[in-house]
């Protein structure tokens, strides 16, 4: 589920795989001076076991627009110019990126503030969630991770 | 009245469905801490639901909040995404 | 001006345009859980004056070990994994990539400090320098930026 | 002792080159500060020399370490990369 264009900020959830190059791209602007995105790929251990996969749900349409709110006031409060946040849903394989947060700044402090704000807002408030599936087992992860 | 509540997640699974009908009195006016209550008497939900809250149309609602037929409601786990 | 293949870290300091996303490629490693890619960019204006363009000219030799002497360090400290550097020299037009710093680790707490150690200790101590060319005139920028 | 320093960006343009060969006494045996004192004898390079730094073999260094014919040379103007 894709937002409508956008002054400052673009989200997406869904079973596409995540283009990062393509998030940097949306956060292009020529007042800023500085670009931070993150990525949240999946371990091939957790806690000492090996994963198999990982599988995600979201509820996207709230999911969406947690993101958004998330997004414009990460971008308000540090004075970024743009973010884009794609988080994606389904079976993830070992390497895979779950979730991608571009922002761009004037300066690499607003840059890297916005983008550690709205990474940890995502994790702690958004609704989506995550199961570990190991070679014997699986369990749904609550809590932010780290 | 008659409500529908979207589960996801270890919500879903527990109870074997994506969505539970409930019914709730008119009076009083139901609020979405009335939702929870409702629901935590669902066998398979009552260890889970006091570790959950209530989306009303998409937003997480305080327990005071009214619900009214047609709105959207949701069960939400503690989550995790990233 | 390239390093030869490497556990841990990758520097390459030329005229060659920047690819962020092959940046972040090399860092990918199955231990990690967290990448942050930096990129510094050129702002259409600076201290209210309009740019016409960048220009950097480097010491090859010597920023290239010092880039390389800065991955390892930030990475010892902070328990990342890898980390690649990138730092274009010559003539940059508004909004190409001047800079670009890509660290994967375990969690997102330690690829945010390795980054930004990264950036910071690039900007006070690698030889390299900076020319702003405005339409009336030009000046070397000194200090670190921002 | 002849020695032959590097000279970038801001050096570079104002020396009108981009490497200057300098003599030194062979005693005291030549030191980083003392190739440092020699640049700053230079007209074009006085004003900017105290903001310098020389690099010995890539590497900053200090005012007392020592030089010899065949390093590698380079005067540091303050750096801005970035």
């Amino acid at each position: 589920m894709d937002d409508g264009p956008s002054e400052r900020c673009w989200v997406h959830i869904g079973p596409e795989p995540i283009d990062a190059a393509g998030l940097l791209a949306r956060v292009a602007d020529r007042d800023a001076g500085a670009q931070v995105l993150f990525t949240g790929t999946v371990r091939a251990r957790t806690g000492g076991r090996a994963v198999r996969h990982l599988e995600y749900e979201a509820y996207v349409p709230m999911a969406q627009a947690q993101c958004r709110e998330i997004a414009e006031a990460s971008c308000a409060r540090h004075g970024a110019c743009r973010m884009a946040i794609a988080h994606r849903t389904g079976r993830l394989a070992i390497g895979e990126i779950a979730v991608a947060i571009a922002v761009s700044a004037p300066h690499r402090a607003e840059a890297y503030a916005a983008s550690r704000e709205a990474i940890e807002a995502l994790k702690h408030e958004v609704a989506i969630w995550k199961r570990e599936v190991f070679t014997d087992g699986s369990r749904w992860v609550y809590g932010c991770g780290s | 009245m008659r409500l529908e509540v979207l589960l996801f997640a270890e919500a879903r699974e527990r109870a074997g469905t994506d969505r539970l009908a409930i019914e709730l009195p008119d009076e009083p006016a139901p609020t979405a801490g009335a939702v929870l209550e409702t629901l935590a008497r669902q066998p398979e939900l009552a260890e889970l639901v006091p570790r959950c809250r209530l989306a009303v149309a998409h937003r997480l609602a305080a327990g005071s909040d009214p619900v009214q037929p047609g709105d959207e409601l949701a069960l939400i786990p503690p989550v995790g995404g990233g």
